[in-house]
């Protein structure tokens, strides 16, 4: 059951995980017109809530591209050699880990090895089971010589900001690691505060790294070359955009993209993504290795591919 | 009929009727109904099928509520079924998932009456219907007339007062039959419980009554008359007693009557 | 012979329609009362993050219906649950009227049935998507295979209670199997099919939400999980509002339907 | 009187036993053949990434049972599941039983038990674990939400069709609303409570199974969604499998309980 | 009986037995019945109640296959219903949802008959039990008689040459019973058709029938005879006809003695 795409010429579906913050590139290029100046459309638009079932859209041709983290794409080119990546779309891992506000272990002011060790024994609220939040955890845990799996208590909180904040909020879980802008929408609620944070520079050594991307297969790129080069454009142009205009456009904007989010967590939002969102969709090494890295730590994907395999030839940028 | 309610009377039943709704038109099952039954009498009813007699008893019963007229039972109205009073319907009414036995001790089973009384009640009850060695059985693995005596000894061990019964011999055998028509009016003339009881069959109803009514159409009465024929009653002497032959003739022209 | 004696029946608006009328009015006054303490209470009671209230709830729908939100996704659900309640419904009553009749079969079948239907459906998701895409159809056919397993478990039920009397009694007029299913089991197990019908109204909807949730960008379930996503509250409630809705409209329908084929059934007026 | 004429009957083994023994053996045969045809042909018909292939699906339970995984998640779920399924049938019986019996007030209720029913539990998930936390509690109260309006709603219907004939026979024995109850409408309804029970199984397992996916670390639940994170389908199939076993275990149970209530019923051999 | 099936026997049962399974024991209902029914006859069936008279008549009807012994209809085995045969069973089956007449309608729908004379067959057959103005109640909304008697036009409207009948009259007055008699027997008389007729009636089986047969306990045999009374038949005149007595008298033994 190996179809290939169901899309007609000049046209692409993409299928991304949620409506997170490092998809807001895609919602840019599509509200300022980019798709259709580069000329391709954008079809259907499904969220699909988990790398598996991006893998599967893209396996029964259902979609084109698939917008996700890292880890979907590793992991699709884990069971598909020729899983390949289409751009990079947040250079920074954008889990947050935010505590409850009454957290007495450790101050978000304290030494970052403090405030791991803070959360020895804890309960913490995670997306689910082979997620770039429980990597996160896993990752600072071993970082300060410790074991999520002994040293703390994952529990599983599915992907909605509700679910995780309810946990929050009714004691049920004592700190979440948990997409952005977690840390925004927990502080605006006032149910909790921002803890650690790679995105902002906390993690020595995973301060850049691949996280938000594109990613399908040789054979989309083979059989629509010409879509995808237009759709790789418009979003260069996007991110490229968001680092350029104001920010009472961007905010704006995001209010569009995060429909019924409250306004107070709107307002740190757009220094953020200027941060975060590369002005190129390219991969350098660095980043990529970074990731790669990480994956390799964290246990979160066996066979890693290289740099050469899935990295197409045009997007090996070689900035540091 | 008696203006003044004696102590004798059981059951008063005055301007009585009862309409069924049927697509927004009322269908008249009784109009207009007066009936007093004394204390200890056997009454039977004849009448035409579909004349509503099973709408009276159900009434009579506090089964089902008048749609005008009153019923009271011993001065009182009747607003709902009493415990003094049992009825055997005419349509089988046994629980399908309860055995003969089980099924017979559920009057006594209701009544609070202790486990081992109800067995041995019951266990009497039905030897006196003739279904000893069918105690364990389902009513669905019984013959049509087996099922009927299983009412009747389930009517009978509440032990009522007083007795509607609606066709209860109908479907047996002429021997059985006339064991269970002696076996009533042995309790009756023992417990002096007042019985009214529906019958197809003239002969059964001179047989047993000592007053028998005729109805027409809508419960009209149509003949309403003592029985005085000297008790105990044979059917095969009766047969050939002149009263009998013209009690017979005269029920006869008043079914027919009825028809009209 | 026996001549029916009828009457014609005088009654008033009241007397025809007064007990419809109550239980309506009752409904409503229960509705507002609801609503009234759920709004008084909600900070004081609740945790209005997680509850929200009905006033910010009224307001999203009012916003919603504003910006075309509401309906245009409401339309896509109602679709979705709409196909895949007629297909699930008439597969499972049919399946179950002709699986009943064949006894042994059924009972050989049984363990498989309730095997495939003890499967979560979201854990399947993916194999959904790969076979069926992450168009309608799936939605349609999520919402249909969770339907068709409740009608059908309950038509079972009602053919295996039918009256082997009635079955007889059209035997003897020479009826074959089909006259038997069509004179007398489908007409005798009715309470079995609107039962399922009943129970399965909210399958079908909840059916099409998960398959909204699990590939989709419009719909209800899209709704309510982007809605999540934003913690939301109150938009969560809009859209829960708005399938409850719908699934007492669909109640409605199978009520009427009950009716119709209940006409033969004494009322039961009296207790 | 009619004495009863009784003779002993001599049946073999076989007599007795056949008609089990072949179902039974027959079930086993269809068991076989279906995993033989989907071993044979996952490779080309499927997409084995999707699908698996009953060889890795025991390779996984094997590799599980080792390790403790298998039994230490699934005897978590079990518990929930039969802790849920037990809570939810009790309620929605006696609710069932009892709002059934006030006719008048179940009218006026029912469009908001089924709006209530109608609302899909995942969109619930933040509510439940802020009232009900993240631990077995909140699954089995998921659980048991789900099976409750199931059970209810069958229990419902079948209290509806109780004979009434049978109920005046025991107001005429002097028998109140508990008499009635007890002795007539439990009895009656017996099949539309065995078929909510049977209905509700699988769903007291998608309860459990659905509150794991929101909130657990542990359970079969989330063994599901760890080994679909991993791209892991054997291992979704191999829990798939379990669920399915412990489905098919409660139904044996209900199927017992079935049997039991149905002594009294013909046994329809003859067609 | 007869030793060569001669053109004239319609059914023939020989050696027929049948037992009920009940918790691992076999209830005999039926054991060794012998019966050889010849074309054309109107033989009444009479026996105590749960004495396999039923039963007997659910084998012949081909409803239930025997435990041992085989019937045959007109020389073949009877494996099933057949649409020659009309069989009015002792409980009702009317379907409930069906209206009067669409209850007599059923068998014409079956036979494929076009509605309108579907309509105006089962008008007729309604007016000849006496029910017209009660085509459009439903079974429910029927007093006892009134559903048997739609039953029995049901039964009618097949137009089969054999008649089983349990019981038919059981629950009509006597008026009633005795003009669905004679249109019995105008029925028979004119068509040519065979009846087995089960009553609980002594004076009903001798007005009948051309033959009676008294069932005693397991269907055994005690008393099968022609009754060769002259036609028509009228109960009035009948009752003192001393061949009927005389009849009457031998009836009510063998049932006695069948009750040993
Ligand atoms: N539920 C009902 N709805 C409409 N009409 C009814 C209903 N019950 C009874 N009837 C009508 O009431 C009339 C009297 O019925 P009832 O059962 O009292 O007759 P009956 O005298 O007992 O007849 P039988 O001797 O045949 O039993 C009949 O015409 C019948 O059609
Ligand atoms: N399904 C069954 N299971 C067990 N026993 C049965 C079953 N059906 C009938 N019997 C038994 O068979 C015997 C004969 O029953 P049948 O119905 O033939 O009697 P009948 O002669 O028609 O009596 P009646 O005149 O009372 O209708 C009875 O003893 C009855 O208990
Ligand atoms: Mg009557
Ligand atoms: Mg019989």
């Amino acid at each position: 059951a190996q179809r290939s795409s169901t899309t007609p010429p000049g046209v692409l579906n993409v299928g991304q995980i949620s409506n997170s913050l490092a998809f807001f590139p895609l919602f840019v290029a599509e509200q300022k017109g980019y798709f259709a100046e580069e000329g391709v459309k954008l079809g259907e638009r499904p969220r699909l809530g988990t790398g598996a079932k991006v893998a599967a859209a893209l396996k029964s041709g259902s979609i084109d591209l698939g917008a996700g983290v890292m880890t979907d794409a590793l992991n699709l080119a884990r069971i598909d050699d020729k899983g390949r990546l289409v751009a990079n779309l947040v250079d920074r891992y954008y889990v947050d880990v935010v505590v409850g506000a009454s957290f007495a272990g450790a101050s978000p002011s304290d030494p970052l090895d403090q405030r791991i060790r803070a959360l020895r024994g804890k309960k913490i609220g995670i997306t689910g089971p082979g997620s770039g939040t429980e990597a996160l955890v896993t990752y600072l845990f071993a970082k300060a010589g410790m074991n999520s799996a002994t040293d703390s208590e994952l529990v599983n909180l599915g992907s909605t900001a509700a679910a995780a904040l309810g946990a929050l909020k009714g004691g049920r879980v004592d700190a979440l690691a948990f997409f952005q802008p977690i840390a925004q929408q927990a502080t605006a609620a006032g149910i909790g505060v921002r803890f650690i944070s790679p995105a902002a520079g906390d993690v020595p050594g995973l301060e850049r790294t691949s996280h938000g991307v594109v990613f399908t297969t040789q054979r989309i790129i083979d059989k629509k070359p010409k879509e995808v080069a237009a759709f790789q454009n418009a979003l260069g142009r996007a991110q490229r955009f968001i680092h350029q205009a104001d920010t009472g456009e961007i905010i704006r904007l995001l209010g569009l993209y995060l429909k019924g989010i409250d306004p107070k967590a709107l307002t740190e939002l757009p220094a953020l993504m200027r941060s975060e969102i590369p002005e190129s969709i390219g991969f350098s090494r660095s980043s990529f290795d970074t990731a790669i890295g990480f994956h390799r730590v964290t246990g979160l994907v066996k066979h890693l591919p290289s740099y050469e395999q899935i990295v197409p030839p045009a997007l090996r940028t070689n900035a540091t | 009929m008696s203006d003044t309610v004696t102590s004798e009377t059981v059951i008063e039943v005055s301007g009585l009727g009862k309409q069924f709704v049927k697509d927004a038109v009322g269908i008249v099952a009784l109009r207009d109904f007066d009936l007093t039954i004394a204390q200890g009498s056997f009454v039977t009813v004849l009448g035409r099928s579909g004349c509503g007699k099973s709408t009276m008893l159900n009434l009579l019963a506090g089964l089902t509520t008048p749609t005008s007229g009153t019923v009271s039972y011993r001065g009182r109205p009747v607003a709902g079924p009493r415990t003094e009073v049992g009825y055997l319907t005419q349509s089988d009414t046994l629980m399908p998932w309860r055995s003969v036995h089980k099924n017979v001790e559920l009057p006594l089973e209701i009544a609070g009456v202790p486990a081992q009384r109800r067995t041995e009640h019951a266990a009497e009850l039905i030897g006196k219907v003739g279904l000893e060695g069918f105690e364990r059985h389902y009513p669905r693995e019984l013959s049509g007339g087996m099922r009927r005596r299983v009412s009747l000894a389930r009517m009978l061990a509440g032990d009522p007062e007083t007795l509607l019964m609606d066709e209860p011999f109908g479907a047996l055998d002429a021997q059985l039959r006339g064991e269970l028509q002696a076996e009533l009016l042995r309790l009756w003339a023992d417990g002096g419980q007042t019985v009214v009881f529906v019958t197809h069959d003239i002969e059964e109803a001179l047989l047993l009554g000592d007053r028998v009514v005729v109805l027409g159409p809508v419960g009209r009465i149509v003949l309403d008359r003592p029985i005085d024929l000297p008790r105990p009653r044979d059917a095969d002497e009766l047969r050939i007693d002149p009263e009998f032959v013209a009690l017979h003739r005269e029920l006869t022209a008043a079914l027919r009557e009825g028809a009209r | 012979m026996t001549a029916i004696q009828t009457v014609r029946l005088d009654r008033s608006w009241w007397g025809r329609h007064g007990g419809t009328a109550t239980v309506w009015s009752l409904r409503a006054l229960l509705v507002v009362a609801l609503l009234v303490v759920w709004e008084l209470t909600a900070e004081r009671w609740f945790d209005i993050t997680f509850t929200s209230k009905p006033s910010d709830i009224w307001t999203r729908l009012v916003q919603w219906h504003q910006d075309g939100t509401l309906w245009s996704n409401t339309w896509i659900t109602v679709q979705e649950v709409v196909y895949g309640f007629l297909l699930g419904a008439a597969a499972g009553a049919l399946t179950g009227f002709v699986l009943a009749s064949a006894r042994a079969f059924y009972q050989v079948l049984d363990p498989f049935i309730m095997a495939l239907y003890a499967i979560p459906k979201v854990a399947l998701a993916p194999l959904f998507i790969v076979w069926f895409g992450i168009g309608m159809s799936m939605k349609v056919l999520l919402a249909a295979a969770t339907v068709f397993f409740l009608v059908f478990l309950n038509v079972a039920a009602g053919v295996r209670e039918v009256d082997r009397g009635l079955i007889d009694a059209v035997r003897l007029m020479g009826g074959g199997r089909r006259d038997i299913l069509v004179k007398v089991v489908v007409p005798s197990s009715m309470t079995g099919l609107l039962t399922g019908l009943k129970v399965a109204i909210p399958y079908a909807l909840i059916g099409a939400v998960i398959g909204e949730l699990v590939a989709s960008n419009r719909g209800l379930g899209y709704l309510i999980n982007d809605a999540a996503a934003q913690f939301d509250t109150a938009g969560v409630f809009a859209t829960l509002v708005v399938l409850s809705v719908i699934a007492a409209l669909l109640n409605l329908v199978v009520g009427l339907l009950d009716r119709r084929a209940s006409r033969w059934k004494p009322l039961g007026e009296e207790r």
